[in-house]
């Protein structure tokens, strides 16, 4: 019944939607000054060559501090979601650790290994063949950073079926978490500060705001996605890590 | 054919919403909701594409070259990472209702009713 | 609206199916890497090279290894229930 | 100007979570914002232009990021630090709080929510929209430990997911048509040309994606799953602000978008809103009077009243919108209060099911009382300011043509809330009543983990000062005109264009705004008349209701499955039903 309703629904809103975007400018024309303005303004006032970079992190900075918000939120919340369930003490976490020696590597994380080594070497060869393109795109250092860390640890899951001891890898990643709130943390109050003089530079333009402020805005997103995923990942990945002590 | 990105990007909303409704894992769900949120990635970036653009990095074109819209893919880099929260929390509660109910399947899981 | 975008188009529209119709959930992470890289090039041939780097990293690695690291907890713990 | 303070919470909340005076920390931000935004509501009288990085339009075309704070944004602004105040000293007596990430959360929320009431360009309007869903489905799913906490933010999260994804489009589609994502920007260049499908459509989108946020039938489902579970504090800036916010974005997009485009078709829309609505009303009063949970009657609760909320501005009147401007306020208070109620009771009797409590609250009469005046007070006891708040929306409705039939609605409305919550009262503190039966649907629940030690005389401030402030709001002279001023300004979509496009201030002409006449004294008398005929009735244990009307209670309760799925599709299906309607009214 629900499937049913579902598929009408869904059947529906796809025709309006169908009926909607036939009322948009043809694809590869589009309409609205926003586009070019913000071309011409990042190019004549700011001298930033990645016009992307610019409107991110000038034109529309705000936007950028909210969702480096949203994601240290989201870094809070995984951490306080999945810390909790084996916060009760670290008596019963050492436990954990000791059972979590020699573990039963699931098919699963192998498979992660086996189909992220191409991808991710893909994406490590794209990023220096465009890191020369773009100076320093927070978003893509941040993401690529953890990726990077996280191939690491998926080999080092693949090495630990040759039963290398895993504790060293579980006081890595404890150690990985921490060194990421710190990260986060950090980048997120220089973000802000440096938003901020931003902000408060209103009316005086051009003293605070020129194209300086967003390389180092760039580099503070980079920081806090850097810290915001790596602290995620690390976090799924003791989850699939410690055994579970508890019925 | 000039409505094919849009028309694409509105059959990944509907697509992945139809997983969402009739999904009886959570991962299984939160990868659906992630395919039918870049939906939007796709409609955005459709509209900002001009024939002929090239992307909007002046390092190696001149000044004046016709670019694609930069506005909308700084939209899209910020919807992106949204994308990637939102899936880690709900990935995060997922794990946690399967250790508290022992199921993965978002039917069987359930104490509130009314 | 040239052979390029159909192309790409069409291979995103594909894989999105695939990736809701593949039940099994570690089959369907791994379909879903695929969806992702499939609109990782859709967006190179859109002309936005950040957009698709960062897309790279989040929907081709990021969400599908947390996806893959539930599920390796959850499968652990169905087999700790089973003992 | 906003800014300093969202950092400051921002930065309150990186430094609260990495040292351990989180708390003092955390209230500080908070009182810093409620500061900042008073300061804001203090000169309300024309509209303050916030550009941020300096980008002032150009010819015309805003190519930053703008805020446009009036009035009314910034009075909700100032409510919602208000409520964050409370709710965080709340949160020092009650939440045992590991680490400071709860603190870091609550300002990260409560930034979010001000930040929405003040943006004035719609993208910036997702975003934070965005940061506050996500700050809120980890804070509803903060207590990891019970069942019901998961599943509720689970439900929570995956139907505004969906939610935030229809707003997101319908934000894509209308950067499509015009180029512009400033507010004032859009709707000038949507006049410029007849609305076609793609304005409709957009609109329909981005109207469900802020139902979704408000609670709106059919879109409410997740809410009682996630109030319900909550941590009390949360639960006050939920019920108290959060669907409420969902009503101010629409109100704020439609009277700067659409009213241009959409302006002919006023008559139409409004029949839309208002039967939404009272749809949403009466679902939520019925559901409410059929719960026996409390926190689950309050999330009902909520949802009744938000209901009514959309009625007075679905009126697209100025003082309907004033009216649901003030009431909004009062409410929110009210829930505060009645919430640290049930907060007390449950730190005390370590329950919250209305039949395990029957009389084991006894000693704890005053704070019974604390409850019935809030009862009351939803039921509309004059001279407060949910009274007030509803004579200004029973007035505009009254002006409307055709419309004399909602005051009933918001009579009825109002009574069935008021009696459920003076029936619970009656049974928990009194012990009136016989023991209720058995709730088929309801299930045990779970003792919530608050720290037991510990004096509760915070805990039992804080519903006194709200109860009393709920009182006080109404009798603040001067406050229907200066929300009517307020409201006028709102809705005046062309000055808004020209104050923050070319920097223009017109001239606005306030409605009358008359005080509350005898009609508005006697459908209050009728409504207190008919809660305590239904507290009576359910006390008495009259077979309260026919059969069939009892299975279709039940039917619509289990409608409420707590399954993401079907909740998703209810929230797919409202989204055809809206858009279809708009579809076919609106052109």
């Amino acid at each position: 019944m629900r499937r049913a309703l579902g598929l009408l629904a869904l059947a529906a809103l796809g025709a309006l939607l169908v009926w909607a975007v036939t009322g948009l400018a043809d694809f590869g024309h589009p309409r609205g000054p926003y586009a070019t303005a913000g071309v011409d303004l990042m190019l004549k006032e700011r001298h930033v060559d990645n016009t992307v970079v610019g409107v991110t992190f000038d034109l529309r900075g705000i936007d950028t501090l909210g969702e480096e918000l949203i994601l240290f939120c989201a870094a809070l919340g995984a951490t306080l979601l999945l810390r909790s369930q084996r916060g009760e003490g670290r008596a019963e976490e050492a436990a954990e650790r000791s059972e979590a020696e020699r573990p039963r590597i699931p098919p699963s994380l192998r498979a992660a290994g086996a189909y992220l080594v191409g991808p991710t070497l893909m994406l490590a060869v794209y990023a220096i063949a465009h890191g020369y393109l773009t100076p320093g795109g927070g978003f893509q250092g941040g993401v690529i950073a953890a990726a990077a860390l996280l191939l690491v640890y998926a080999a080092g899951q693949l090495v630990a079926i040759e039963r290398v001891r895993p504790v060293a890898l579980v006081e890595l990643a404890e150690a990985v978490g921490a060194a990421a709130y710190v990260l986060v943390a950090i980048g997120g109050i220089v973000f802000a500060a440096v938003a901020m003089g931003n902000f408060l530079g209103f009316g005086t333009e051009g003293s605070l705001i020129s194209g300086g402020t967003i390389p180092v805005l760039n580099a503070a997103v980079g920081v806090e996605v850097t810290g915001a995923l790596t602290l995620i990942l690390t976090e799924f990945l003791d989850q699939a890590r410690l055994r579970h002590s508890r019925s | 054919m000039s409505v094919l990105p849009y028309v694409v990007a509105a059959w990944l909303l509907l697509v992945g919403v139809y997983g969402a409704i009739t999904s009886h894992h959570l991962v299984h769900l939160v990868i659906c909701l992630a395919v039918a949120q870049s939906s939007t990635y796709v409609l955005l970036l459709a509209i900002g594409y001009r024939t002929g653009g090239r992307a909007p990095i002046f390092s190696d074109l001149p000044p004046g070259t016709p670019v694609v819209d930069p506005v909308v893919q700084a939209l899209t880099l910020t919807d992106v990472v949204v994308e990637a929260t939102v899936s880690a929390v709900l990935f995060a509660l997922a794990l946690q209702a399967h250790r508290r109910f022992g199921t993965a399947d978002p039917d069987r899981i359930g104490t509130l009713r009314g | 609206m040239s052979a390029l975008h159909t192309v790409a188009l069409l291979a995103v529209a594909v894989t999105a199916t695939a990736t809701v119709l593949v039940r099994e959930p570690p089959r369907q992470l791994v379909v879903a890497g695929f969806f992702g890289l499939a609109l990782a090039v859709l967006f190179m041939v859109l002309g936005a090279p950040d957009v698709a780097l960062s897309q790279i990293g989040v929907s081709t690695v990021a969400v599908p290894v947390m996806g893959l690291l539930t599920l390796a907890r959850m499968a652990r713990r169905e087999d700790e229930e089973d003992e | 100007m906003l800014v300093p303070m969202a950092v400051a919470c921002a930065m309150a909340g990186a430094s609260a979570f990495t040292d351990r005076h989180q708390g003092v920390v955390a209230v500080a931000g908070a009182v810093a914002a409620l500061g900042l935004t008073i300061a804001l509501l203090a000169r309300q009288d024309t509209r303050l232009l916030v550009w941020f990085g300096g980008w002032e339009p150009r010819k015309g075309v805003a190519v930053g990021v703008g805020f446009a704070i009036d009035g009314l944004g910034a009075g909700l602004a100032a409510f919602v630090g208000a409520l964050g105040v409370v709710s965080l000293v709340l949160a020092a007596r009650l939440i045992r709080v590991e680490g400071a990430t709860f603190h870091a959360l609550m300002l990260v929320f409560v930034a979010a929510m001000i930040g929405f009431c003040l943006t004035g360009d719609l993208f910036n309007l997702f975003v934070f929209f965005e940061l506050m869903s996500v700050s809120a489905y980890v804070l509803v799913g903060y207590e990891v430990r019970r069942r019901a906490a998961l599943e509720g933010a689970l439900t929570f999260a995956v139907t505004n997911t969906v939610g935030s994804i229809l707003l997101l489009l319908g934000v894509t589609l209308l950067y499509g048509r015009t180029g512009a994502l400033n507010l004032a920007q859009i709707g000038r260049t949507l006049t410029e040309q007849p609305a076609d499908g793609l304005v409709v459509v957009a609109f329909a989108l981005i109207a469900c994606g802020l139902f979704v946020k408000a609670a709106v039938v059919p879109f409410h489902m997740w809410t009682a799953d996630a109030y319900a579970v909550a941590p009390t504090p949360v639960c006050i800036l939920l019920a108290g602000a959060f669907s409420e916010l969902g009503l101010y974005g629409i109100a704020r997009v439609y009277w700067t978008v659409f009213d241009g485009p959409l302006g002919a078709h006023a008559d139409a829309l409004r029949a839309i809103l208002v039967v939404a609505g009272v749809l949403t009303g009466l679902l939520g009063a019925v559901l409410c009077a059929a719960q026996h949970h409390l926190k689950r009657m309050l999330a009902y609760a909520t949802i009744a009243q938000v209901g009514l909320f959309l009625v007075g501005l679905g009126l697209l009147s100025a003082d309907g919108l004033a009216g649901s401007a003030v009431w909004v306020v009062a409410d929110g208070l009210v829930k505060a209060a009645l919430f640290g109620c049930v907060a007390i009771v449950q730190h005390r009797c370590g329950d919250i099911e209305e039949r395990d409590l029957h009389g084991r609250a006894r000693d704890l009469r005053p704070l019974g009382v604390v409850f019935v005046l809030g009862a009351l007070i939803i039921a509309s006891l004059p001279l407060n300011g949910s009274f007030l708040g509803r004579a200004l929306v029973e007035d505009a409705a009254l002006k409307a043509p055709g419309y004399a039939w909602v005051p009933t609605v918001l009579l009825v409305v109002t009574g069935l809330v008021g009696g459920t919550l003076l029936r619970a009262a009656a049974r928990v503190f009194w012990g009136a009543g016989a023991v209720a039966p058995r709730d088929p649907a309801g299930e045990p629940e779970e003792e919530e983990t608050g720290d037991r030690e510990g004096s509760a005389s915070l805990l039992w401030i804080a519903p006194v000062v709200m109860i009393v402030a709920a009182v006080a709001w109404g009798l603040v002279p001067g406050l229907a005109d200066a929300a009517g001023r307020a409201a006028a300004a709102f809705v005046d979509s062309h000055g808004y264009a020209a104050a923050v496009l070319d920097g223009r201030t017109l001239p606005v002409h306030a409605p009358e705004i008359p005080a509350p006449g005898l009609t508005a004294y006697l459908y209050a008398a009728g409504s207190l008349a008919l809660a305590g005929a239904v507290a009576a009735v359910a006390l008495a244990r009259v077979p309260a209701l026919p059969a069939p009307l009892g299975r279709a209670v039940d039917a619509l309760r289990r409608i409420h499955s707590g399954r993401p799925g079907d909740y998703v599709a209810w929230t797919v299906g409202g989204a055809a039903t809206l858009g279809g309607v708009f579809a076919l009214t609106l052109l």
